[in-house]
């Protein structure tokens, strides 16, 4: 047995894998598959000020390896979460994250000031990178000022650990990275689903309602993997990697890129178990190459 | 309801049609409690093209035999490699999933259940389990002709079973809605699973005779188990997981026009 | 029968269906399999000022429904094309387009000139997007001021068709594709491949010799065709589609976003003669649906 | 030579080990003419991960059976995939493809055919090739143990066959470029396919004793056809394509270290 624990930002995690935001519901929804505090750390469901309905139906599409959604940030909003959803997720033992969204700047201050409060959660990720909300979203994190600016806002009144989640659909990732990084975010996190769109042709019309969509899954692997070595390379501090993450060879090659850690979303419709799985794969990985501690091959790629 | 992910074998591939196939599957240990209305999430190997799991409606589950039944129609690739799989393969299963449809309070109750083309599928479980509860079931199926209507003597071991077919190929001509057995009986259940429009028609039949009608819903899903939000229907009480709060609706929640 | 007739900026196509740079030779490597003259249009290699011996081998990793290249636009330089291929390809019966790059301004000029002179060549496609090449290339293509500059300056002295094909490596790219539809262009195609990435995970080494190269395939085509959607909301002249089309369906999907022509790259290498399967199957399609012109389809997606 | 894009379907499937499967392949109609050396790029279906084709040798040719052999090595999916094909089950290849080993002018010149693991695979077709020129035919065949040496007696009806395995279970103990027939004998042409490592070695004995040398290389290849440029190797001429340039090489052409 190889050492899997890990600092990350503020995190001590006891392996570096965590679950997507948006794909592992609040954990319980997978409790019946596994122990989900195995799980290096849990990111709950993208959480906003005030409740969202979401975009209406239909809202996914399959794609060739991959998958696109238009959820919308679905969710009852972060006072329901504080008394309703809060006081169970506590109890699982491991890290609880919530991953935070929103499409105004004071909106994304009131809700962190909230969630400072909560002791049982670690930290939180802040999604400047949701392609699927009109307003705010993804605007955020398509430009450094922006982004720059949400960061620092955040950061005055979030004190624990503060990993914010970059979007691919920038020309330059590292500079919207170094531009967070300068405003104080414990970490980064990439990618968030890359914009796309599916149409059917027999009917002449879009599949999502909102015509376009967030594609994830294995299709954008390499993307993502790209992405993770430019910032790891640009940045100071640590990268989580994912994107279309499917087993512990995929999770292996984001660590070789410079990720301290990695996030799995869509493989978990897939395998339910997945995670577990990744976990035991990277440890058997390890004891077969001789490492001791996980943290050895973190940017261990050669050039 | 605890879920599970099983491997199951293929016990039996019955084609039923070039459509059609009945799949019947088995473990070596028992399977575990599936409520009628409930489905499973089916993985599929071996495509280039399919990505998520499919999800499939528990057709039968037989406690007797250890067999889990499961009709499929073929609509895609998913659909096709399914109705492919030959004996002794394994396939991959999240079950149970979903809510069921619920049991009437009154035992004298007069039951219908309305299923169309593949939509038929949860119904024989739900009239097997009704029946082994005292109800009497009357199963109406619908169809474009007489190579639709598949299996008829498994209904018949749970009930009476009323036909219609578009071209009068077999049982009364028309759709369900126009069955004789509307007009005869007064039912105050009605459970529906099938084309939405056709689901919509017997609602709107259920909602004129005051009958409390539940209706079986699709939907896009990639993780079948609450955790996306991909498979949201429109309700009363705004967007709800078809997969969760569903497959099974009581129709006055959602918000069809009817 | 329908009518697949199309003019495309200045060229006039027996049908919409084109051949990608870089994954079609010049042509004749497919002529066993096929009579690559009822192809509307060819595009052949990358073809660069001077020589380009390329990169080093590895240059191909295959990816989740995809892959990934690093060819580096070996060519034998625009001088050998006029002499040694120009008087085999010019008596194909369909448009032969030249796919230009370059990594200065001074030398797409120099070739766009020379190619400027070549009877049977209607037409070029300016390549600002090679992800693949050190200096320019992909640098042209990701910044507006830039692509506008060699677009302008190509214009200049290149009078027939000009084709600009746009990187997806950016953030905006309706904004390049306006910024290029300024100075001239007569149409733009859209995508070139995604930067992207694969690693081997036993060797802890990148697997292609320059770490990064250039994605394609089905994998990419929900992003090819929310990006074609949005360049052809944004811009008047004709979009060409392309990034992933394996079948039919994939092609008329790109159409009804609002192409007006296509191009198969990638899935010429699964099968040679999908080209001749695409323009069948348009037709089919336009015969079903009870067109008569495959105009009739170009944006035609009902929101 | 005119390329072609065949559906051939598998006449026999013959396992050879769990590492290897001999596939014969047959047509309706006649199989084109392929040279010793060339290959043909499978397209492999049912596979989530195998998005491309598989570059295979072309093992032996029978004109007379109309069949077509491939040998495989299980690699990874695309290969497992093929190790698996069924009777009758179709398979879609671009063939023939790549340039061919060249044949000695002097009809008296001696000849080596070295290969290591599945290497042999051009091999067998090469000496059928050669003997029925009228060549004597010398194979040596080596592999880490006699599970890897495979199918002899194909070898043995154009030639004679040396052995060699790296624990001495078959053959002679050691490496091919051990075994006493490279001392006893005075080659002039050296034909060899394996692992490059092998085939230095090999190249270097070559050069040492003067031999004309050629080898079969692999290579990343997406298209197999000249079109994607993606399977250069490096020569004294530059970046050549493997797949329409080779996969033959003469030694002298490879910037090899030997
Ligand atoms: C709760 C539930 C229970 C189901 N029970 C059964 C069952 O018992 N037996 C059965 O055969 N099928 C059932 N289905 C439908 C089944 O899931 C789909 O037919 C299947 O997912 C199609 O997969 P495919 O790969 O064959 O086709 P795909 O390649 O995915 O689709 C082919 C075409 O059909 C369309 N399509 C796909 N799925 C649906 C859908 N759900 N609704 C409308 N159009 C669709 C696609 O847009 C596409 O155009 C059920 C669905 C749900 C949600
Ligand atoms: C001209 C030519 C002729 C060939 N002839 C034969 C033959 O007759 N019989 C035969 O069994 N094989 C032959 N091969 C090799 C065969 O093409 C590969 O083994 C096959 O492509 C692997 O596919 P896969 O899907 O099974 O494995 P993959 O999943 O593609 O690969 C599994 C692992 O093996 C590595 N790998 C894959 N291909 C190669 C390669 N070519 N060289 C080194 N490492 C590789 C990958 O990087 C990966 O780590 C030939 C190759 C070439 C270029
Ligand atoms: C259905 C779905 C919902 C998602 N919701 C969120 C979300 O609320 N917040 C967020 O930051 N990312 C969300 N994502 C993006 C994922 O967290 C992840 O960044 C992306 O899917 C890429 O990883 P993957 O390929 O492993 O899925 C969602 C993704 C999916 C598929
Ligand atoms: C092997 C390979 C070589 C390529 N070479 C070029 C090139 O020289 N010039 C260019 O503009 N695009 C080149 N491309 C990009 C393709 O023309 C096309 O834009 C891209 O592959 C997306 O389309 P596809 O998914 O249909 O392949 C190349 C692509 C591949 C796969
Ligand atoms: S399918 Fe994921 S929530 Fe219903
Ligand atoms: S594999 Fe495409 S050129 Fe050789």
């Amino acid at each position: 047995m190889a050492n899997l624990d890990i600092k990350i930002g503020k995190l001590q995690l006891k392996n570096p894998v965590l679950t997507a935001s948006g794909t592992f519901g609040y954990g319980s929804e997978y409790s019946d598959f596994m122990d989900i505090s195995r799980i290096g750390g849990i990111i709950v469901k993208g959480t906003t000020l005030r409740e969202r309905q979401g975009n209406p139906y239909p809202r996914m599409a399959e794609t060739p390896s991959g998958m696109l959604n238009a959820v919308g940030l679905q969710n009852k909003g972060v006072e329901y979460f504080v008394k309703n959803i809060y006081p169970t997720v506590k109890n699982i033992d491991t890290n609880i994250l919530v991953n935070l969204s929103g499409s105004i700047i004071e909106d994304y201050i009131e809700a962190a000031e909230i969630l400072n409060e909560l002791d049982a959660i670690p930290g939180i990720e802040l999604n400047i990178s949701c392609p699927n909300v009109k307003e705010g979203g993804m605007a955020f994190g398509t430009s450094c000022l922006s982004a720059a600016q949400v960061v620092r806002e955040v950061r005055r009144v979030y004190k624990k650990d503060l990993m914010v989640k970059l979007s691919p659909n920038v020309t330059s990732i590292s500079e919207i990275a170094l531009a967070v990084e300068a405003e104080g975010a414990d970490s980064v996190s990439l990618i968030n689903t890359l914009l796309g769109m599916a149409i059917n042709a027999e009917k002449r019309k879009p599949i999502l309602s909102t015509i376009t969509g967030g594609l994830s899954g294995p299709a954008v692997k390499p993307i993502a993997l790209r992405m993770v070595y430019q910032v790891a390379q640009a940045v100071k501090i640590p990268v989580i990697g994912l994107g279309g993450i499917m087993n512990a060879t995929d999770a292996i090659e984001f660590m070789l890129a410079g990720a301290s850690g990695i996030q799995i979303g869509t493989a978990n419709f897939i395998d339910p178990t997945v995670t577990i799985k990744v976990i035991d794969g990277i440890d058997e990985y390890l004891n077969r190459h001789g490492y001791k501690n996980v943290t050895e091959i973190i940017g261990a790629m050669e050039i | 309801m605890k879920k599970f992910m099983l491997d199951l074998v293929i016990k039996k591939n019955i084609s039923l049609s070039n459509q059609y196939a009945l799949l019947i599957l088995t473990s070596h240990d028992k399977l575990p409690e599936i409520l009628p209305g409930q489905f499973a999430e089916i993985r599929v190997d071996g495509s280039s093209t399919v990505f998520l799991r499919r999800p499939i409606s528990i057709h039968f589950v037989d406690y007797e035999t250890n067999e889990l039944w499961l009709l499929i129609q073929i609509i895609g690739d998913g659909t096709k490699k399914m109705a492919d799989l030959k004996v002794g393969e394994i396939v991959n299963l999240l079950l149970p999933l979903g809510n069921s449809y619920s049991i009437p309070t009154n035992s004298e109750a007069k039951l219908l259940l309305v299923g169309g083309g593949c939509g038929v599928a949860p119904l024989l479980y739900l009239g097997a389990h009704l029946k082994s509860l005292g109800f009497d079931v009357n199963f109406l199926i619908g169809g474009r002709s007489s190579t639709d209507i598949l299996q008829l003597c498994e209904y018949e071991r749970f009930g009476n079973v009323f036909i219609t077919t578009e071209d009068g190929s077999l049982g009364e001509k028309g759709f369900v809605t126009q069955h004789s057995v509307l007009r005869a009986s007064n039912f105050d259940y009605i459970y529906t699973c099938g084309p939405t429009p056709m689901m919509k028609a017997i609602a709107s039949y259920a909602a004129k005779i005051n009958a409390i009608c539940e209706v079986s819903l699709e939907n896009t899903m990639a993780c079948g188990i609450g955790a996306c939000l991909c498979c949201v229907t429109d309700t009363i009480q705004g967007h709800v997981c078809v997969c969760t709060e569903g497959p099974v609706f009581n129709i006055t929640k959602l918000k069809w026009q009817i």
